[in-house]
């Protein structure tokens, strides 16, 4: 996947279509910023200075899907966690998964979510779940992996038809869909010939802590050297412009 | 001495007994289908073929247990004079109330199984994993383990699943036992949801 | 019931009144009911109940767990002087040691149930292992190491004066009793790897350059780091707890050159452990860390977590009292001893604390804030119910079970001492 | 004399050994873990067939196309229409969650409906003379503000309000360069996708106090002092030295000359946070009326709809006039502050709202009448305000009604005692009787005029799958463009000037914006505020401190956050109903500790 910071204006309807498609519950009164469970996370970065020097950019951060010794698999004590040879994508399994955390604590990046209470909808409003993806019970771990309903639907209409390989077009996750402004694009990283793999070659390309050679799978980009800035270690004196 | 070697004997005995004979039967509870409704009939005398009603739909989909206007379809008055027909019908087809039928080989709702693809692609019979279903006259009971939720087919019949024919079950192990030996074994999200 | 608890306690030994030990292990009772309910809350409700959230993960259970682990290392640590290395002296503490082992594990391993979302589930790891995690490693060596535990402390309960009626139970205790050896082998080495595997823990997470190390084969630094400093403060703790015993009981249990023992076995190793910890920490700060693009020194300016906190555990907490334990002058005191001792455990205590909660603290991404935790009165409440539990074990067993062999001949030689002078003035 | 007791402990000890030899404990462990799978209280989703259903968001005035992926009918999710020339695909967050209105926990369920109507009609009965029955339509342009005007027609002395609905629609396409005195242009105003679509072939420069989502992605964000826009807007037009319009915006000079030269270079466009604004006018001045500021055009009527009262605003009606005021809150849209209705209301009056939210007008009014909401009703959508082309689009309906709901509509048509009918169909066949512009179908992106089909077609493809669109029409130039508004009354004891940089337009949103505003730190929820440390030092507050936002006609308990990204001397507040009647005409306030 690739994503244009320039584009991304912050209006979260990723976060949004990536809880109905996954069924993620809308949180409880108690729950907070770090309680809550967004597969997708839109953080607003800023340059550190003050008014009128002040830059907010809009980084949307998801599961990166690392591919070398992803932290989070190979930490796992029960193989709750896997990586998919043939896509490269990291599956998280909440039904093997006993909620020991080890991975949250393994995962730089902070995309994986605890489920801390039972999921709850308004009365009828389970009505609207997507058959397609299971609900999680409590005390589970949970991530993004790319909207797997969609690349079993995918797959579903490919052998309908008698194909094991899918269509491209068929296969879209929730978030890059729902993107308003084009910020997010997704695609076949191996395929040269895709618009993704073109943007990771671009020189603004950037990941998100590429040093800790995880390789994530997730390439930034943005034409703002402030913003390109955000890829690195952090850097203590700015603590004080972050909002918790 | 002798006195607690036969206490021990005995207190082992009862519980083996108890494990082995009466654990099976009471873990299970056993409920009727709603209709009594015969596959054979169907087969033979309204020469119906299985996907006639066990059909999948044009996105691949496959739509498992028909819904009553498939049996409406043929069943809007009485066709034959069995008394198991008139109940369906004044129970269900008149008032239009879907029947609760029991799905013997629903699995839980983290997985994530295509028809389509095991029959398509994969060319597996539909008696490998249902038995002769479509042969048999009458409905069996369903059988359910109310702790777990699973039916007694998705766990074989085998309380411990000791002595399981390969095609006895359809737990995971089931399921990946077939997949390694075709070497289509990929990664948990390949079939969980 | 009064009689009935008198014909329990060993011959030889005097014990308070049945009534003053009931006073006394009242109050833990009450902890321990209290400890239990909110360990219910967390169980029922979920762990919504505590502090805990998605980038705080572990919290102080971890934490303590970690710490009490290491310290109820004196177990197998005394185990391994004793059988393996024949350090005979050490028999006068050794069941105490298996008491506080037994207490220390089976506490760690039920506040781990709580702490999983999922305790029905935690048998996954049996078995689906991954045999990468350090986790699977950690949880088949402690529960393996804990059933270790069991069988040793059995013979301990078996010897109970009440208990040898039996005469099966005697015949039985004996053959236990032939196997000691190997379980101190077995022990020893099941230790010696989950408290290594504990420290992999962390050493293994290269999403957290905090705590991420290099290392041989597939352990990092941390791995050995945990063994040495566990293997360290077992002897400590032994030593602390002894004397406290010795205190609260008001009498003597063990003689002198058993606490200079363990002091000197202490304190040697806290000296290798704190020169070991000071390399890997240069190393850390010079090569690991940088290269996965975070500088050492920010880890550090993000207050509270100061520079101070990495010399009182490597100095204040380490090379001070490794000193103390090893220059024989001061040793002599038990004031220097036992002080040493403390902060010896306290050193340990604190540098488990730095690898869970300051890891988690410290920011990975730019844009992190940095994090504050304190934990839910739930959270502290169930540890509570260990410590209680801890207690209460300890105490029974002190009642009834021989805990320290030589108590008896102390008690006799001091009432010869007292006798003596009447004796002399009879010739 | 232990024999019988050991000889026990030997039995269960068997029993015991025994039961490790048989499946019991096994199965149960086993069955333990599966339980945890699937226990009590996780929902189950209904399987089903899954099919694609069209219909178009109501949830704001840009009528997005919606595509909603429905398992046995009940929509699951939604989505936006891909092949869309004016929507692109392109949802809001609001949009994307809609369906799950109907079942919002804080939703208004019942209302005393037998009361009103006959409160309504008690009133207008004995109502005296010059004594007015008012309508307020939150969201005029649509068919049912027909209905009303037709209806405030038919009954003597009827007043059609609205919060101000500007005559003109802005071209985007054709617009260079785009000079916004705050208007949200990335973050919710006129249509998302036609504005993205645009937004790389336009210099945008945002003119505001804080850097909003707007500001920070465009090209040129030009801080100025609250209340000062004016001013600028006179050293544009050449009113007044640009050097005095720095000294006052505090904007640098020379940014105020290259917005002067960017608005002269042609086919540039200004807008207005408010589009009632007088700064409006300025595109007369750089010549963009009749190109990128172009008439407003609605889908043709039915004849029989001539006669109908004319739009009025608020501020026009008469003081203490309306006797029976009914106002259409169904879906949310301009709001107009309650210390502006409330002098025009007779002492007598009976105030009737429809809505689905208790948020709104409901606090003030004495009949709250549950409203079905999006996807419930319905409903039209006028033309947006980036929408030049003339289109009818209809909300079909995706789920029945879940609580017992009162068609606003209706009810005024019947108390208006107009004719039955349905409205909607009514103009569709106004306009299919015109032949002219395309039906666009959405299920395959084909589009067929509309002469080619008929009339009952046209009605089946409006409800099912489509629009209609002529945009043939010429481009007019607007008239009355910019209202003159009333002076803003200052009350410069407040300190701090009051920013609205959260967009929100009132009434029900989804359970799961959550994930927006509590979950992550992405929006600003309705109670929260945002202060420069300096303001928040001198007022001792601390951030995530309780503290009580004060203004001239109220306070309200609000959480502050410290930013150094806010000027000192503004507070940022998140928009709403609640948050228009805290600050009425004033947009100063003053916040202090709890």
């Amino acid at each position: 996947m690739s994503i244009d910071i320039d584009k991304c204006n912050g209006c979260g309807a990723c976060m949004v279509a990536c809880a109905v498609e996954n069924n993620i519950p809308p949180a409880p009164e108690a729950a907070n910023d770090r309680k809550g469970i967004t597969w997708i996370r839109v953080y607003k970065v800023d340059n550190h200075r003050a008014y009128p020097e002040r830059r907010t950019a809009f980084v949307p951060v998801l599961c990166q899907q690392c591919g070398h010794d992803t932290p989070c698999a190979h930490v796992c004590p029960q193989q709750a966690v896997d990586v998919d040879p043939a896509t490269g994508i990291v599956g998280q399994m909440p039904e093997r998964c006993l909620g020991c955390r080890y991975c949250m604590v393994a995962c730089p990046y902070h995309a994986r979510y605890f489920n801390w209470w039972d999921p709850k909808w308004p009365a009828g409003m389970e009505k609207t779940l997507n058959p397609d993806v299971a609900p999680r019970m409590r005390g589970v771990v949970e991530k993004c992996n790319f909207c797997h309903g969609r690349w079993h639907a995918a797959q579903q209409k490919a052998a309908a038809a008698g194909k094991r390989e899918i269509d491209a077009a068929d296969y879209v996750p929730a978030c890059v869909e729902a993107c308003p402004t084009g910020a997010l694009r997704f695609g076949d990283l191996n395929d040269a010939s895709t618009e993704v793999a073109h943007d990771a070659q671009r020189p603004e390309s950037f990941r998100l802590l590429e040093k800790l050679g995880t390789e994530p799978k997730i390439h930034y980009r943005s034409q703002r050297d402030w913003v390109r800035e955000i890829a690195s270690a952090p850097r203590p004196e700015g603590k004080d412009g972050l909002r918790g | 001495m002798i006195r607690g070697k036969i206490a021990f004997a005995s207190g082992m005995l009862v519980a083996l007994a108890g494990g082995w004979l009466a654990f099976p039967r009471i873990l299970y509870q056993t409920r009727l289908q709603p209709v009594d409704f015969s596959h054979k009939v169907h087969a033979e005398k309204a020469g119906a073929k299985c996907e006639d009603c066990h059909s999948f739909r044009d996105d691949g989909t496959y739509a498992g247990i028909p819904t009553l206007d498939k049996c409406s379809g043929c069943h809007a008055a009485a066709m034959g004079t069995t008394a198991a027909e008139k109940t369906f019908i004044d129970q269900y087809v008149t008032p239009n109330r879907e029947p609760q039928w029991l799905s013997y080989a629903r699995q839980p709702e983290n997985v994530y199984f295509s028809h389509v693809s095991h029959v398509k692609l994969g060319q597996v019979k539909c008696e490998r994993c249902h038995g002769n279903e479509g042969g048999t006259g009458a409905l069996r009971p369903y059988q359910q383990d109310p702790i777990s939720g699973y039916s007694r087919d998705i766990w074989g019949r085998p309380v411990n699943r000791i002595g399981l024919r390969t095609e006895g079950g359809m737990k995971m192990d089931d399921c990946v036992n077939c997949h390694r030996r075709q070497g289509l074994e990929y990664s948990c999200m390949g079939c969980h949801k | 019931m009064g009689f009935v608890d008198k014909e329990f306690i060993a011959r030889g030994l005097r014990r308070s009144s049945t009534g003053r030990f009931l006073l006394w292990i009242l109050p833990w009772v009450a902890l321990l009911v209290f400890g239990l309910y909110s360990a219910g809350l967390c169980l029922v409700k979920g762990l919504n109940q505590t502090n805990m959230d998605n980038r705080f993960a572990f919290g102080h259970w971890i934490f303590l767990d970690l710490a009490v682990i290491a310290l109820g290392a004196g177990a197998f640590f005394t185990g391994f002087l004793l059988y393996i290395l024949k350090i005979d002296e050490l028999r006068a503490v050794i069941n105490s040691a298996v008491v506080i082992g037994l207490v220390c594990y089976s506490g760690a391993m039920a506040v781990l149930a709580v702490d999983v979302g999922q305790p029905l589930r935690a048998w996954f790891t049996f078995w689906y292992p991954n045999v990468h995690s350090m986790l699977t490693e950690v949880t088949f060596c402690i529960s393996c190491y804990l059933t270790v535990l069991l069988i040793e402390y059995l013979p301990i309960v078996l010897r109970n004066r009440k208990l040898r009626d039996v005469p099966s139970f005697l015949v039985f205790e004996h053959e236990l009793h032939k196997l000691v050896y190997v379980l101190a082998g077995v022990g020893t080495f099941l230790s010696f790897f989950h408290q290594g595997s504990l420290g992999g823990l962390y050493g293994v997470l290269r999403g957290r350059p905090f705590a991420f190390r290099e290392g041989l084969a597939v352990w990092p630094s941390t791995f050995f780091l945990f063994i040495l400093s566990a293997a360290a403060v077992g002897p400590s703790f032994i030593l602390l707890t002894t004397w406290m015993v010795e205190k609260l009981s008001r009498k003597r249990l063990v003689r002198p050159a058993v606490f200079g023992r363990l002091a000197r076995v202490s304190g040697l190793l806290l000296a290798v452990y704190v020169l070991a910890k000071a390399v890997d920490t240069l190393v850390w700060i010079n090569r690991t860390s940088p290269e996965t693009g975070f500088q050492a020194w920010q880890y550090y300016s993000w207050k509270p977590f100061g520079t101070w906190i990495l010399f009182a555990e490597i100095v204040l907490f380490g090379l001070l009292p490794a000193l103390v334990m090893l220059t024989p002058r001061l040793r002599a005191h038990t004031g220097w001893l036992v002080t040493a001792a403390a902060m010896a455990c306290c050193g340990v205590a604190l540098n488990r604390f730095v690898m869970t909660v300051q890891t988690l603290a410290l920011p990975t991404l730019s844009f992190d804030p940095y994090l504050s935790y304190f934990p839910s009165w739930q959270e502290i409440g169930t540890f509570l119910a260990v410590v209680a539990y801890g207690v209460l074990v300890y105490s029974f067993s002190f009642r009834y079970f021989n805990l320290f062999p030589e108590e008896r001949e102390l008690r006799l030689e001091a009432a010869a001492q007292e006798e003596e002078p009447a004796l002399a003035g009879r010739y | 004399m232990t024999t019988t007791r050991r000889n026990l402990f030997k039995f269960v000890g068997g029993g015991a050994a025994g039961a490790l030899l048989t499946p019991a404990p096994w199965r149960l462990i086993t069955d333990a873990a599966l339980w945890s799978e699937n226990w009590p209280g996780i929902p189950r989703p209904a399987r089903g067939e899954i099919r694609a259903r069209f219909t178009h968001c109501t949830l704001c005035p840009a009528g997005c196309a919606v595509r909603a992926r429905c398992v046995n009918g009940q929509p699951v999710s939604l989505a936006g229409v891909k092949p869309h020339p004016i929507g692109h695909g392109a949802l809001c967050p609001w949009g994307i969650a809609g369906h799950h209105l109907p079942y919002h926990p804080a939703r208004v369920r019942q209302g005393p409906v037998k009361e009103a109507v006959a409160a309504v009609a008690r009133a207008i009965a004995q109502r005296g003379a010059g004594e007015r029955v008012a309508v307020l339509d939150l969201r005029p342009g649509r068919t049912v503000s027909w209905t009303y005007r037709r209806a405030m027609a038919a009954i003597e002395n009827g007043l059609y309000l609205t919060p101000g609905q500007p005559a003109y629609s802005i071209d985007l396409a054709a617009a260079k360069t785009v000079v916004s005195f705050g208007a949200p242009l990335l973050d919710g105003w006129g249509t998302p996708g036609n504005v993205f679509a645009a937004r790389d072939h336009f210099r945008l420069i945002q003119i505001e106090p804080v850097e909003t989502r707007t500001a920070a992605l465009a090209d040129m964000w030009l801080p100025i002092r609250p209340g000062t826009e004016s001013v600028l807007a006179a050293a544009l037009a050449g009113e007044t030295t640009i050097a005095e319009a720095a000294r006052v915006t505090g904007v640098e000079e020379e940014a105020v000359g290259a917005v002067q030269e960017a608005a002269q270079s042609g086919s540039a466009v200004v807008l207005a946070a408010d589009p009632g604004s007088p700064l409006m006018s300025l595109n007369a001045k750089f010549g963009a009326l009749g190109r990128t500021v172009v008439a407003r055009r609605e889908s043709p009527l039915p004849d029989a709809w001539k006669k109908a009262a004319p739009v009025a605003e608020m501020a026009a009606a008469p003081d203490g006039a309306i006797r029976v005021l009914l106002i259409d809150e169904s879906l949310p849209g301009g709001y107009v502050p309650w210390s502006t209705i409330e002098p025009k209301l007779a002492a007598n009056a009976i105030v009737v709202v429809f809505s689905s939210t208790s948020e709104g007008y409901a606090r003030h009014a004495q009949y709250v009448l549950p409203a079905p909401v999006y996807p419930e009703a319905a409903e039209d959508i006028g033309p947006a305000i980036d929408t030049v082309a003339e289109v009818f689009r209809i909300a079909a309906p995706l789920v029945a009604p879940v609580v017992p709901v009162v068609k606003p509509g209706e009810f005024v048509a019947q108390m208006a005692g107009l004719p039955q009918g349905d409205p909607l169909r009514e103009r569709a066949d106004a306009i299919h009787k015109t032949g002219r512009g395309a039906l666009l179908s959405y299920a395959d992106g084909k589009s067929t005029p509309a002469k080619e089909v008929t009339a009952d077609d046209f009605w089946k493809t409006l409800n099912q799958s489509g629009c209609w669109m002529d945009e043939t029409g010429k481009k007019a130039a607007p008239s009355g463009l910019g209202r003159s508004v009333t002076r803003l009354t200052s009350h410069d004891e407040l300190p701090l000037a009051v920013v609205v940089a959260e967009f929100n337009r009132g009434g029900l949103a989804s359970p799961l914006m959550s994930k927006l505003e509590r979950e992550s730190n992405l929006r600003m929820a309705a109670n929260r505020v945002v202060l420069s440390p300096a303001d928040a030092r001198a007022n001792g507050i601390e951030s995530g401190g309780r503290c009580l936002l004060e203004t001239a006609c109220g306070r309200m308990n609000v959480v502050a956050t410290i930013d150094a990204g806010v000027p000192s001397g503004v507070v940022e507040v998140a928009g709403g109903p609640r948050m228009a009647d805290l600050c009425g005409a004033s947009r100063r306030a003053r916040v202090v500790r709890a």
